[in-house]
């Protein structure tokens, strides 16, 4: 059953690319690209990937085509004609993917336990890290722990990542008390539903930020999660008011904070006497001090990478509302 | 008992099922914008709240019924949201209604 | 039970392959946002049977940010258009 | 048929991939060449999961009465690639809106164009 599923979805996905190449209204795209996310967060579900699933969902469909939108909002729904001729593309494209199909020949297997990737680290991860760590979630384990200096350098990409973005956009002024009143004012039940429906989000993000443990989730997907509740009150009440919610020089604030937090684990695990981010050294038992570490660089990163999405979508729904303006 | 709970919810599913199959019929076969849309809000919510249900019989009593129900509750909150709002920009954007279009007996003026 | 999942399953497939062809050849710029639309619903249908079916049904969690990041981007869809007039 | 259901997977990552590589070589439109570019990451993405795979594992989160779990790596990779590719995308449209702006037309061979009057 698992492998018919998994047919039938990646059929789905591989006539959605298809359908892709050919649009040439980029909405349209943009609205297929959603679908895309999606059809791959559903793969990844029965593929047994539930964080990575629950991450793409979050951030592939969620926050990338919000961003698209407002990148198109500013330059046009229409994509002209190309003038290339598409002969040589062609060409490239299938030597390339003959090449690659031939390299998949030799491939192990697809889902067989024997194969090497199976055979190397992975056992040690699945069986030693719920004795030596204490949570039920090995992604979340191996994520925070074991390869935590990887997962810092993540934060710091996504933390470099705004500060690109605010160097190219700039930020929206803070306080205007004259702001043009925008939003989707005509719609009187979207806001009435608008309103109801925020709190229970950002419930929501804190749920997964702290069950993360246990189950899907952590910080990346709750950082995201609640920095979509604050993006739907932009989209339905104005950015005006959002800024006034909170600020995004605050939010800068908050981008740098979550960073140094993460950091700040590693540099007291070398205070107490341990390795950089060697989270054994911070209680007496080391169990316990797993525990502490993981809960506070993922609330580390839960704070970055909310700061840094809610940014983001600030510098460019800026864009869009002053462009709309003029 | 337990027979009793998989054969409700059993039919509880498979009517799920059916009214999802039949909105999905409607968006291809009906003939106007506004008549789809509701196709596929009307079944929509009722495909949600009989699969949901069917599921929650199935669920021991714990933090999966409660997630169930939020899921249950959230969906039938934004779905008929997001298909009247979609309705209404619809009809601001200039499409006709069918009774519209038959009084001024023009084509349906479609934006691509 | 496993069994009648397995149908529902397949069901809820079929819709969003109808859905999924809804939103691939639409006559109006509408009716491509209410086939994703109601992809998305049935998404999150599916990952709930999906669940029961694979019988670690306490995954829910990623049908509840699918029913969300739905709504929201069908938010910023209508948004989109107050900026750009759909009708040429 | 055992020959195709154990390769089904990578041959579609292939294709994936190589829709993904045709819209960037192709494509005019600055907006257009980074969805292409999604596709073919997340075509990457989809590899790895595949390769985490275990038939008859399940998820990566321990539960009583299981005893075979998928790969968890992979998904750690995965998992933190998807956010920077996020950051990257971000970054990617700032520079299309700043394009738009100096050029007034986000069409490669436009501001090509332009470039080469100057």
């Amino acid at each position: 059953m698992s492998d018919f599923i998994d047919l039938v979805l990646l059929a789905m996905l591989a006539l959605t690319g298809l359908r892709i190449i050919f649009l040439k209204d980029l909405f349209a795209v943009v609205m297929l690209f959603g679908i895309y996310s999606f059809l791959t967060a559903l793969i990844f579900i029965n593929l047994d990937a539930v964080d990575v699933a629950f991450t793409e969902a979050a951030v592939g469909a969620g926050i990338s085509s919000v961003l698209m939108l407002g990148t198109l909002a500013l330059t046009g729904r229409e994509e002209k004609e190309s003038s290339h001729s598409s002969i040589l593309p062609l060409i490239v494209v299938f030597i390339t993917g003959a090449a690659l199909i031939y390299g998949t020949l030799d491939m192990e297997p697809f889902g067989n336990p024997d194969n090497p990737i199976h055979k190397h680290v992975a056992p040690r991860y699945i069986e030693d890290s719920p004795k030596e760590i204490g949570l039920p979630n090995m992604v979340t384990s191996v994520l925070a722990s074991y390869r935590g200096f990887d997962t810092l350098g993540e934060v710091v990409v996504v933390f470099a990542a705004l500060i690109a973005v605010l160097s190219l956009l700039g930020v929206p002024k803070e306080g205007q008390e004259k702001a043009p009143a925008s939003g989707l004012k005509s719609h009187q039940v979207l806001r009435v539903v608008a309103k109801l429906i925020i709190s229970p989000i950002i419930l929501f993000a804190l749920y997964v930020q702290f069950h993360g443990d246990f189950g899907p989730g952590g910080g990346f997907q709750a950082g995201v999660i609640a920095a979509a509740a604050l993006i739907l009150y932009a989209l339905v009440f104005g950015l005006p008011n959002a800024v006034a919610v909170i600020g995004p020089r605050f939010l800068k604030f908050m981008a740098a904070a979550g960073v140094l937090l993460y950091a700040s684990v590693g540099f007291f695990s070398m205070y107490k006497g341990g390795n950089f981010l060697d989270y054994n050294k911070l209680a007496a038992d080391p169990v316990a001090g797993q525990h502490y570490g993981i809960l506070i660089i993922e609330l580390g990163v839960g704070i970055t990478v909310f700061a840094v999405m809610l940014n983001i979508y600030y510098a460019f729904g800026n864009q869009v509302e002053r462009s709309n303006i003029q | 008992m337990l027979l009793l709970l998989d054969i409700i919810s059993g039919i509880l599913l498979v009517t799920g099922v059916f009214f999802g199959l039949s909105g999905a019929v409607g968006v291809f076969k009906l003939p106007n914008f506004f008549t789809r849309v509701h196709a596929a809000s009307v079944t929509d919510s009722i495909a949600v709240i009989l699969i949901v249900s069917g599921l929650v019989l199935q669920t021991p009593l714990g933090i999966n019924i409660a997630k169930l129900l939020f899921i249950l509750v959230f969906l039938l909150i934004t779905s008929p949201t997001a298909s009247h709002a979609l309705a209404k920009s619809a009809r601001h954007g200039g499409l006709l209604t069918m009774s519209e279009l038959e009084k001024g007996d023009q084509e349906e003026k479609a934006p691509k | 039970m496993t069994a009648l999942y397995a149908v529902v399953c397949i069901a809820i497939l079929l819709v969003m392959a109808i859905a999924l062809a809804r939103a691939f050849y639409a006559p109006t710029v509408y009716d491509r946002i209410l086939g994703v639309n109601m992809f998305g619903t049935k998404t999150v249908l599916f990952i709930a049977v999906v669940g029961y079916l694979m019988g670690r049904p306490d995954f829910l969690d990623i049908a509840i940010v699918y029913a969300l990041i739905n709504f929201i981007g069908m938010v910023a869809v209508l948004r989109f258009f107050e900026y750009t007039a759909p009708v040429d | 048929m055992n020959f195709i259901l154990d390769h089904y997977n990578y041959w579609i990552v292939v294709f994936l991939m190589m829709t993904g590589f045709y819209i960037v070589i192709t494509a005019n439109n600055l907006v257009k060449k980074i969805v292409g570019l999604n596709v073919f990451q997340t075509s990457v993405f989809i590899l790895y999961i595949s390769e985490a795979k275990v038939s008859g594992g399940t998820a990566p989160i321990v539960t009583e009465g299981a005893t075979l779990y998928s790969n968890p790596l992979p998904h750690v990779l995965i998992l933190t690639a998807i956010v920077v590719g996020v950051a990257v995308t971000a970054v990617g449209l700032a520079l299309i809106v700043r394009i738009k702006r100096a050029y007034g037309t986000v069409e490669e061979n436009e501001f090509k164009k332009m470039d080469d009057a100057i």
